[in-house]
């Protein structure tokens, strides 16, 4: 397999959709010309034209109650929020309108659209250009929420996305752009080649002492501290969510009811992240496995600042998650 | 049968659904609420006439009579007022939240405002279709405030989308009169804004609803764009069941009586020869059993198995 | 005291807090000659004027961002959401403008600012009008939500809400309009009257066998629920959790301390719902003192559905608190 | 001195103040990111010349330039950029989030058209308080196609608010031509959807642009409502740091340049002999010498103190 990055595998993805299928295109804010904030659409106005790469105003509202119509109508958009920020903008045509639909209208009104946007701090953009929104949508049912932590997964997970008859909302994290990593190639006579299905975690590292919870950009924090407590005969696994609805209890409680002990990693702030309904499922389903309890390390509760010092404050990273997984597992003997 | 016959069998039928419903609420036997469109039957019987069975419409809260002209079945629709798991939403939806895709129809809106990007969006998609279609977006005067009347109209502008946007001027946004929350006279004023045109009409006048909507839509079709239709029309309801209207007075609603579009247009087909006295009074009596009939059927349907609550949210655990 | 309804002591409070700042105002859709969708506001044009009770164009997220700029010059504006389904089109100008501007500008930006509106189901209202959104807001760092529970709860709190210098989420369960309860009454020699602080659960019922932990509606039917177990000889503790955010985790610890056993018991949608938060915050903390699983009761995560029958089936009622709280009590031992 | 040549000054202190902080951004002194105005100056001076200290000013995530004119301090503004304790927000908000209340600067603004519907707001408290005084809300072509214009234009028309929108057209929203997102010509063309004026002026003419905003400020405080001024420019620079500006041609920016309005105001004040090049290239001394030391106090400020990162998010819990 290929090594490309993070960004790359999206475009290849959104790339080999658009090619194999008439109905998908993109709509976004500078998607076109300009390849979009982080460069992910770039190139692909050339081949597939200003009428399947829509560069639309700024009006994110109604660009999400525009794509909830085309696909109604059996289009498949895609669309790019360029900061996860602004979906507030599209709140109520996302939680109103695309999630309640096939819920209320049945079968016949199908939704299959999906919502690209980056999310996350560590670039110094401040408290309007850092957040990671995916606790609200994770509170909306009929509304999927990804958020991929490897080029594989983000390539492979968005295909499927753009193919899913419901509303997705697909989390890329910025930090996580960059980073290379091997996809699935594409293949003429294999049209589900690479294809992951939604609602699977993914194992990232294997270990029996401590179970780490993590997605999107903390799963490599998550992983860069399991490679430092293994210098310290400490053995993590590390569940990437990957898809944190539908969730994927599953996977979740078998790791750790193998450890018995979990840290889960969140990078929005604290109280009302999805951390707390991963904490609150393990209690509920094998409180008698945990030899400690849940906890969980996320940012504090504040926006998220734009002075360097402040923000490396603010996330978590590996130098916590090991100093707490540490501190669990002395507790927890 | 003459089309206007027609026309009026229909807009009868709209007002003594709404009335006969609104008197199932108020027995409780209905619950939760509806918003009546009495008196606002012309603009939903003149804009239909004028569509094809390939247009799109998106429709609000106050939308029973925007479906019933668009030909929804008056048995499926009671049954989703009663909540049961015969009428068109399987019970879920209630009163705003009802469609029927193999008609066009999709469905009211519970949020005010809400349907006029999903309508436009329809229109983008039709408008790359190239299709003779277009898709039309009922609204009321108070949605017409809302960022997203502008964000829409903005786009279907700029893109030429095949989208009439359908306002409904009642006068009233609930309490709120139209221009204690307008900032000029008409909302048809504000096409200009936007690049393609508006039109204020009689929202009580069928024929001129209609003739309004067959100009836009073939200008629609053209290839030349999106058109802003305002109906000034009166509800002569309460704007929801339970509303004691005391935000107007009863002399503004006696004139209002006066314009009442379907007595204007019973007095015009008669007095033009198209119906006579006993025509209208057994119109009258066949509209009255299509809906005992429609209310009958909605009484004796089963409610939804409650154990069915938590299927169908996504496409892969259907109902 | 007096007895008086829920939606009488909302409106005494506001008829107060009107009088004793000039700077009060009411926004809102429909609250001047109508007095508002469930009527709270009726009246108070007649003795505060069209310039104090002002009503709207339908255009939410301007008006919050109309009374996030009114705030900032100086009043206290106090914004009625209709139902609080709509709060999605505001939720931009909450998220990205209210919430951040003192921690960001500093002691400069004052933003006090209350928003109400009435949240939850019970009335056949359908998918669009029956929404609890409080798990969004609890996670915004910067707003506060409260959802008291009863007349009293309601009148203090709003008026403490009022006189908060920082933006406020206050949330009226539709369902607790009708409720009865005593109030304090003003005191023209005590400002301070009846006034309670926010942040502060209350200990709805004592009980030493099993913490019922609830807020808003939900407070009601575990109170009905307590004592029905009464009469099992299950002694339940009720904690109205009242406000939100900030979270008084310290009555909710000391109640589950005591019990050991403690179910949460929320009206919205499971998934990401604020129980999550609660249950996480328990374990994390008191995890030792814990006889069984802390449990989560609450609304399947679909959308409300209008059907009666449906809507029945969908909000958790004392009868199923019951029954969870019976088998937790069963297990536990 | 004329106070021409204070504009120019002015004008002067934005171009080079944002000059030196791309600068500082290529070299990586400063992280996350800035959107600079050079080429827009006259709009900002022109528009703060004609204010009095009692208004109010919403700026944008382009504000560098709004609050450099309304007499922001150069040297907290770099702090700020720096990420630095002393900044005007103590290093949490970065260039898009800096105001100084003292001034009236309410601050910029992260989201596109975020601050319309809140200098709104400012403006229906400041007609309550029937002072002298007005708010001034700058928003861009882009941010003018954002549901919350439509909005807020609505409000401040139908309530006469004394709220000044000053559109900086400035031919691009980031990449997208204005054409591209407007549905017709000009924003200004807009107002008459909301029944005030609107006016589009040069924004490269400091002169131009003051006296468009000193007559809808005396407008305003006669209680006559509010106005919608545009000014057309051009974004000289990138949109923001690292914008290849693939999107436009060279050509293009040449000719842009040729209208750039500190030289041609320059040129102006030379001719009608307000200036001479000597003292033009004193007063350009004297302001690079001014950010300079803004500079070495930014540099040599200290940074927040991590361990006060939760502090200040209530009034009850300062910083
Ligand atoms: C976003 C939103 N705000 C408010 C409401 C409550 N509401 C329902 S209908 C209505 C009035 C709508 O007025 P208009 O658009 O003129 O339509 P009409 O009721 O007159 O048909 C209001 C305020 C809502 N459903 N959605
Ligand atoms: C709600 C929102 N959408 C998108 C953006 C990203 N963004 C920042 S500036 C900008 C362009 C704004 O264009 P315009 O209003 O013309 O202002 P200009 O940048 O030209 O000064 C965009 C799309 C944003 N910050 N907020
Ligand atoms: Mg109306
Ligand atoms: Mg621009």
């Amino acid at each position: 397999m290929r090594q490309i990055s993070y960004s790359d595998a999206i475009r290849e993805a959104l790339t080999e959709e658009l090619r194999r299928d008439e109905d998908v295109f993109l709509m976004g804010e500078d998607i076109g010309a300009y390849g979009g904030a982080f460069g992910v659409t770039r190139g692909l106005i050339d081949e597939f034209g200003a009428e399947r790469v829509m560069d639309t105003p700024i009006s994110e509202g109604t660009t999400a109650g525009a794509a909830i119509g085309a696909a109604l109508e059996g289009r498949r958009p895609v669309v790019e929020f360029m900061f996860m920020d602004f979906i507030a903008l599209a709140a109520d045509q996302l939680l109103n309108q695309a999630a309640k639909l096939r819920y209320v209208f049945g079968e016949q009104a199908s939704c299959p659209l999906v919502i690209r946007t980056p999310t996350g701090g560590g670039r110094c953009y401040g408290p309007t250009h850092s957040q990671s929104l995916e606790a609200w949508f994770v509170h909306v049912p009929g509304l999927k929420v990804i958020a991929p932590a490897t080029p594989y997964d983000a390539k492979s997970l968005l295909k499927t996305a753009v193919r899913d008859p419901d509303p997705v909302l697909f989390l890329e994290h910025k930090m996580l752009y960059k980073q290379q990593g091997q996809v699935a190639d594409d293949d003429e006579h294999d049209d589900c080649r690479g294809i992951l299905p939604l609602g699977e975690a993914r194992i990232a590292r294997e270990g029996q002492d401590i179970t780490i919870v993590a997605w999107s950009g903390m799963t490599r924090e998550a992983e860069k501290a399991a490679e430092e407590l293994e210098k310290s005969d400490v053995e993590a696994e590390v569940v990437d969510m990957r898809t944190l609805s539908p969730m994927d209890t599953e996977t979740l409680l078998a790791s750790v009811r193998k450890t018995g002990c979990v840290l889960i990693v969140q990078e929005a702030p604290r109280t009302g992240g999805v951390g707390g309904e991963i904490s609150a499922r393990i209690s509920e389903n094998i409180y008698e496995y945990l030899d400690a309890p849940v906890r969980r390390l996320a940012s504090p509760d504040v926006p998220f600042p734009a002075s360097p010092v402040l923000e490396e404050r603010m996330i978590p990273d590996k130098n916590r998650i090991v100093e707490v997984a540490v501190e669990m597992l002395e507790e927890g003997i | 049968m003459d089309e206007n016959v027609e026309y009026y069998r229909q807009m009868l039928l709209i007002r003594l659904f709404e009335q006969r419903v609104e008197q199932l609420f108020t027995e409780g036997v209905i619950r939760g609420t509806m918003h009546p469109c009495t008196g606002q039957e012309a603009v939903a019987v003149g804009v239909m006439a004028a569509l094809s069975p390939s247009d799109y419409i998106t429709s609000t809260h106050r939308g029973h009579g925007h479906f019933l002209a668009r030909g929804g079945d008056p048995r499926l629709m009671m049954a989703e007022l009663f909540g049961k798991k015969t009428g068109y939403s399987g019970g879920r939806g209630g009163s705003q939240l009802m469609g029927d895709y193999s008609l066009g129809f999709l469905g009211g809106n519970g949020i005010t405002g809400g349907s006029i990007p999903v309508a436009t969006g329809v229109g983008l998609s039709l408008k790359r279709r190239q299709q003779d279609a277009v898709a039309v977006c009922f609204f009321g005067d108070g949605a017409s405030n809302q960022g997203t009347f502008h964000e829409s109209l903005n786009m279907a502008g700029l893109w030429d989308l095949p989208v009439l946007y359908v306002c409904e001027n009642n006068a009233y946004a609930m309490s709120t009169p139209v221009h204690q929350a307008l900032s000029i006279e008409n909302v048809a004023d504000r096409a200009g804004a936007y690049g393609f045109p508006g039109v204020s009409v009689d929202g009580n006048d069928v024929s001129a609803v209609r003739k309004a909507v067959v100009e836009a839509r073939a200008r629609a079709c053209r290839g030349k764009g999106p058109s802003l239709i305002e109906c000034k029309t009166y509800r002569l309801s309460g704007h929801s069941r339970g509303d004691q209207r005391r935000y107007r007075s009863a002399e503004e609603e006696q004139k209002a009586w006066q314009q009442d579009p379907i007595r204007r247009f019973r007095e015009k087909l008669e007095s033009e020869g198209f119906m006579d006295p006993d025509g209208t009074d057994q119109l009258q009596h066949e509209v009255q059993q299509q809906l005992e009939q429609a209310e009958q059927f909605a009484r004796e349907s089963s409610f939804p198995d409650p154990d069915d609550l938590e299927k169908g949210l996504y496409a892969t655990d259907q109902l």
